[in-house]
């Protein structure tokens, strides 16, 4: 137990690791590289040392025996922590999540549970190569029997892995990467939020910028920049996507009456599209413009060169609440 | 030989609780299938119902053990029988028979011992059978009351699973699982011919050969995944498939009850003393269709069925009991009246099986609960009562 | 070429595949008992025996394998049309088609391309056990690279398949099955109606319904009903689900100013989010009340005796056609 | 042997363009390495530079070739080591180095007709050399101007693929293309000790066999996948998992580059004559970081480095070149000013590779294109002119 006044992502998932390991034997890390290395993102730093090859256990490169061996160690009354590299390499997998894991507490009446946590890192703005920038979460989102979660802070970072792994249910929680190294405050003591609570990150009134994991920072960014052009710009960091917290949006809404939803991932059918669609029919006399949407386009990833362009950023963000406010 | 020799001997004599080894049986011969390379394919009993002794695996059941088989083969082939019936009659919406396999799911099943965990395909109705799960169970999920409901740990067999190949990876990690416990129980991971194919189930070679996993890998080839043959799946032998992994692979003729429970013996008892995961191949045959939706007249002949009607696994072990006069009339009448009690039993179950309520479809999707399940489950009640006040 | 006064759906996919292969050599049918059996719901039967077990393949039983593969024939120059045996078992072959089918033209800047068809039975209401009725449509209309469609009756059926087909695109054309054996006209001689083009099934003026596959005969008995009630209930046949035609949608409901949008995949990031989200953005003024969903609860699909109480129906849809009229 | 040795022998007089067998080279010794089961590990010359001869595999390659597979690989070392340097001055976003591979890549490129198609993973830059692909092309990914980009069908050699495994799946529905066209071409699906353990690898394996298609699986075992040991992978070595499918399998020295070609050429020629697939391991060593992000030094220690650099593939071909008297100082600088000259050529086109215009992200999403990619088009370009204006 500890107060960090600023403390890394990345180094916060790694305290929360260490404290649920700690704190259960049978909650295990595996994954590829996650031992001795510690991970491609050295999130998983010192475990396999202190816990031991038994309990953090570099895998075979097979995502899809990741995955399928996790739930079985489950079913034996593990809880797993598994790390897929990058968001690229999580399909490999996806029938496993889709077909076992999302469905075999439901398909046994729930008689079996499947406390399986999955650790992705995702999202863009690394500079990398193909299938190391993307942002998936509505292919999991959409799937009933998952969680998704996905922090944008190291507080959030650590409890809501604490959460995650306490849990019962099988968690997608998706981490994001290009803010690994931010730091933030951390009270592994404090009372944590709820988990699938989404958090009013500033207070506003003009407009509601709804975000989670990367997109956040930015937004807050674009508050900023907004309130020095007076306008009064709201922000609720969604912090979960599978359950959605709606209630806070809504209030949100009724009280500011305009909503620009944020995410990296393509805008078609991505997250937005869900939330313009529930609080249109939640505040339709409240709103005063549509729901504006900005995200990713529908083409690949692109290019390290072009990401820049391809990801929402302060501008495009500002444009779209500058055409919500122009209506 | 196939597998390692000196562990199979040593793991002939398992600690299955219920076929414990006892006596000798008479007269073994050393006929072997012509079939098959006889290195390449155990066999116990000739269809012909004569012993035959295998140089690497032995097995020495009492009368009482070998009618036990026999009952439980019969039984099994009628709870089958019933619910093809059922099905017919419109109470099941499909079913998967398991015609032809007894002898490699009784054989497979009675090797394992009660603290050991199965992951079953979809078919496997004897196994369940020898678990104590009751047959009635089964049949829920094709009734279309469920997706299957028993509770897997109340009999140490897991629910069925119907993606092909998905589970011999759970099987896998369950063994890892069991084997960090220290525990020395073992797993056994069904899967078939066409299975062998899946990504899977090569990732769940490859894990329990790296981590050294007491699991059991048992394929059933029945010849065919629906209606393409073996060879549309491996241009070899499917058992040669593990030695490339690692660890090895035996072929047991499928339909010898006895070989097959001797070889599954031995590679569970493999597993659980820390020699690593096995393959076995049970070479039998699918009688009936893939499942009643199926036709097979529309791709295969009845020249092969003939052909392995001539190998019945239970006529077999039949004609060994009376050939050592092992059993009596008395006793096969008293199977005879067992069947029909099952029978009964499973037509009175599945005729009175209760529907799920309709909110059922809300239950259980998550453990701990989930904000928008919780509303579309309000929402539908709502609905639902408004629409009752309506008619 | 020929006219049909009643075809069923199954036979015309059979048709459209029989002309496709014999018009260009190169096109291949592969998939699960495709051959003899000609496929589990006969949709491919007689092929192999006119075509030969070289260009109607039975392939070995794994899913990334048959797409995999496809992808390689495609590159070397033929036109593989894939079958998935049921929606619950392309999960294995997600990996391929998500980061190579859909983005190896992308990959290659326009130098190769991928002319695959994965053709897919979808939907529920057969009375099946789990993972043979879902919906995941939208878990590929997500994806930038792929083009998903659905017909709704046979000359879509067969047109859009031929369409497919001679496209240079990756296409996910799902199959309405339970509407297999429901027989319309088909004239393989008529002019095609644009791949990517909505239709207007009915027209009406008080409130337009959106759907696709097999939704749009449950639409037309609702608009039958509410028509006998004095409501006009213009149906749009969506066919395409990526791209979305937008522009006939947003038409109609410039005239009607009610949208109800239908479809058996969970409500949930279902195409009704994305279709709520933009219409709602481009008729902003135009709409009397939210866009509202009926489809699929956000749980697995359930046990085929509780598979009416899941899927929309008539009464669910009427529903909802009250609620936007009373907005 | 682990060969079928008169399909091997028979296949030993390749067809490959580049290197036609000529006449024997000088003083073979019958001497192989200790380090492998010599049945298991084909070399024809040891890290001492001397020829050996091995039973099942023969070479013959005039002065000429030799001195051009020497060319090739420190030509291919030295683009390497210039991309690494590239990356470290941030020129690109990341390099995965083939240092210590060269052998194993030019060794089985030069054996590939023109007509032969490769599919490499994203570390096949010394085949890509082979194939004529302008090493320059390679690099743009990597800068991260594009994904590829170069047209695989110019050289006959697919797009870098990154997703572990999936190639070898391309690569055997491309050789079965071939094989429904009736041609002689072979293919060559490239891949790590790690990729073997993807599903996707195991279904090729099981397609390729089926169809009996026209494939080379190509493994470089460098020992490592990232941080992780072959152990991790498999137990048993992994060209024994062929057998399993049903197709031959032979481990070469791959720091041997006669081995490799000869082996490479004989599973080449295998598969064009129509005895369909085989794998060849390389048995190699990645000499650098796993990509210049990756920190080696956390995972392994250096006697490792040490004992594989005495087994470098240039200098044991240097040694053998010299000790025949096959090459002389002359040759050695001609190829150190091609060095050179390379180096210089691969530093400028880099520096001066244009950005892509931001337009180019909505290009080539689909061939026939997208309502929903054109309304993103217009919007962005709207968007960007509006910004344009206001700045
Ligand atoms: C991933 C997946 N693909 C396809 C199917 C459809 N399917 C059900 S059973 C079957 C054949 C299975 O053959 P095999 O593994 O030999 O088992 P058997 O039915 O013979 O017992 C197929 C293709 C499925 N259930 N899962
Ligand atoms: C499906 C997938 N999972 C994970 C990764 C991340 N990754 C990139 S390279 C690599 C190791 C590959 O090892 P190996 O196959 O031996 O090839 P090598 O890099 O040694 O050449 C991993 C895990 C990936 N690219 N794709
Ligand atoms: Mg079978
Ligand atoms: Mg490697």
């Amino acid at each position: 137990m500890a107060v960090f006044e600023k403390i890394t992502i990345a180094k916060a998932i790694n305290e929360s690791l260490r404290t649920a390991m700690e704190a259960d034997p049978k909650v295990l890390v595996m994954g590829e590289d996650v031992g001795k290395l510690g991970g491609v993102f050295r999130v998983t730093d010192g475990l396999q040392k202190d816990f031991g090859e038994d309990r953090v256990i570099d895998t075979p490169l097979a995502e899809s025996g990741i995955v399928g061996t996790a739930i079985g160690m489950a079913l034996r009354g593990y809880r797993p922590v598994v790390e897929i590299q990058f968001d690229g390499f999580v399909f490999p997998a996806y029938d496993q999540i889709v077909t076992q894991l999302a469905k075999m507490h439901a398909r046994a009446l729930g008689k079996i549970k499947l406390p399986v946590v999955i650790r992705i890192p995702y999202g863009g703005a690394i500079g990398a190569v193909e299938h190391h920038s993307e942002s998936p979460e509505v292919l999991f989102a959409h799937v009933a029997g998952l969680k998704v979660i996905t922090p944008s802070n190291s507080s959030d970072a650590y409890w809501m892995l604490q959460q995650a792994i306490a849990g019962d249910d099988p968690v997608i929680y998706f981490e994001p990467k290009r803010r690994y190294h931010d730091k933030s405050a951390l009270d592994t003591e404090a009372l944590p939020h709820p988990l699938h609570k989404a958090r009013v990150a500033r207070e506003g009134s003009d407009l509601t910028l709804a975000a989670y994991g990367p997109m956040v920072k930015v937004c807050q960014d674009v508050a900023q920049v907004a309130a020095e052009e007076g306008k009064s710009v709201e922000i609720v960091d969604l912090r979960s996507l599978s359950p959605i917290d709606f209630d806070t949006l809504q209030s949100s809404v009724e009280k500011t009456r305009r909503l620009v939803v944020v995410h990296e991932a393509p805008v078609f059918l991505g997250s937005g599209a869900e939330i313009a669609a529930r609080i249109t029919e939640r505040c339709f006399y409240h709103l005063e413009a549509p729901v504006l949407r900005v995200g990713g386009y529908h083409a690949p990833y692109p290019p390290s060169r072009l990401e820049d362009e391809y990801l929402p950023n302060l501008d495009r963000v500002l444009d779209a609440v500058d055409r919500s406010l122009a209506y | 030989m196939t597998v390692d020799s000196s562990a199979a001997r040593k793991a002939t004599r398992g600690s299955g609780k219920r076929t414990t080894a006892k006596k000798a049986p008479a007269k073994p011969r050393a006929k072997v299938s012509a079939e098959q390379d006889p290195d390449q394919f155990v066999q116990l009993l000739t269809p012909e119902g004569e012993r035959v002794e295998h140089p690497e695996y032995a097995i020495d059941l009492s009368a009482d053990e070998l009618r036990g088989l026999y009952r439980d083969m019969v039984l099994t082939r009628k709870f089958d029988a019933e619910a093809t019936t059922l099905q017919r009659q419109g109470e099941l919406g499909l079913w998967p028979s398991l015609l032809g396999q007894e002898a490699a799911q009784i054989g497979s099943g009675r090797a394992l011992r009660d603290d050991d965990y199965v992951f079953p395909t979809y078919r496997e109705h004897g196994v369940a059978w020898c678990r104590g799960v009751d047959p009635t169970n089964l049949l829920g999920m094709f009734r279309g009351v469920n997706h299957g409901g028993w509770d897997p740990n109340s009999n140490n067999f897991h629910l069925y699973t119907i993606v092909i190949g998905s589970q011999t990876l759970h099987a896998t990690g369950y063994a890892m699982g069991v084997q960090k416990d220290g525990a020395d129980s073992a797993v056994i991971a069904y899967f078939g011919d066409g299975a062998s194919s899946q990504g899977d189930v090569a990732e769940s070679f490859t894990f329990a050969a790296v981590y050294n996993a007491p699991v059991v890998f048992f394929c059933q080839n029945n010849q065919w995944a629906i209606s393409e043959p073996t060879e549309k799946q491996t241009r070899v032998p499917l058992f040669q498939r593990a030695r490339g992994y690692g660890f090895p692979g035996v072929r047991v003729d499928g339909n010898d009850v006895l070989a097959v429970l001797a070889v599954t013996k031995a590679a569970l008892d493999r597993a659980r003393t820390g020699q690593g995961p096995m393959l076995v191949e049970a070479y039998t045959y699918r009688m009936g269709a893939h499942t009643t939706s199926d036709d097979p007249t529309r791709y295969r002949g009845n020249d092969e069925l003939l052909a392995w009607e001539a190998k019945d696994p239970i006529l077999r072990l039949r004609r060994y009991l009376e050939a050592e006069g092992m059993a009596d009339e008395a006793f096969f009448a008293s199977v005879e009246k067992e069947d029909e009690a099952l029978g009964k039993r499973v037509r009175d179950a599945v005729r009175t099986m209760p529907n799920p309520d309709d909110m059922a479809m809300f239950e259980h999707v998550y453990a701990d609960g989930h904000a928008l399940v919780d509303e579309e489950r309000a929402q539908f009640a709502a609905y639902q009562a408004a629409f009752a006040e309506e008619n």
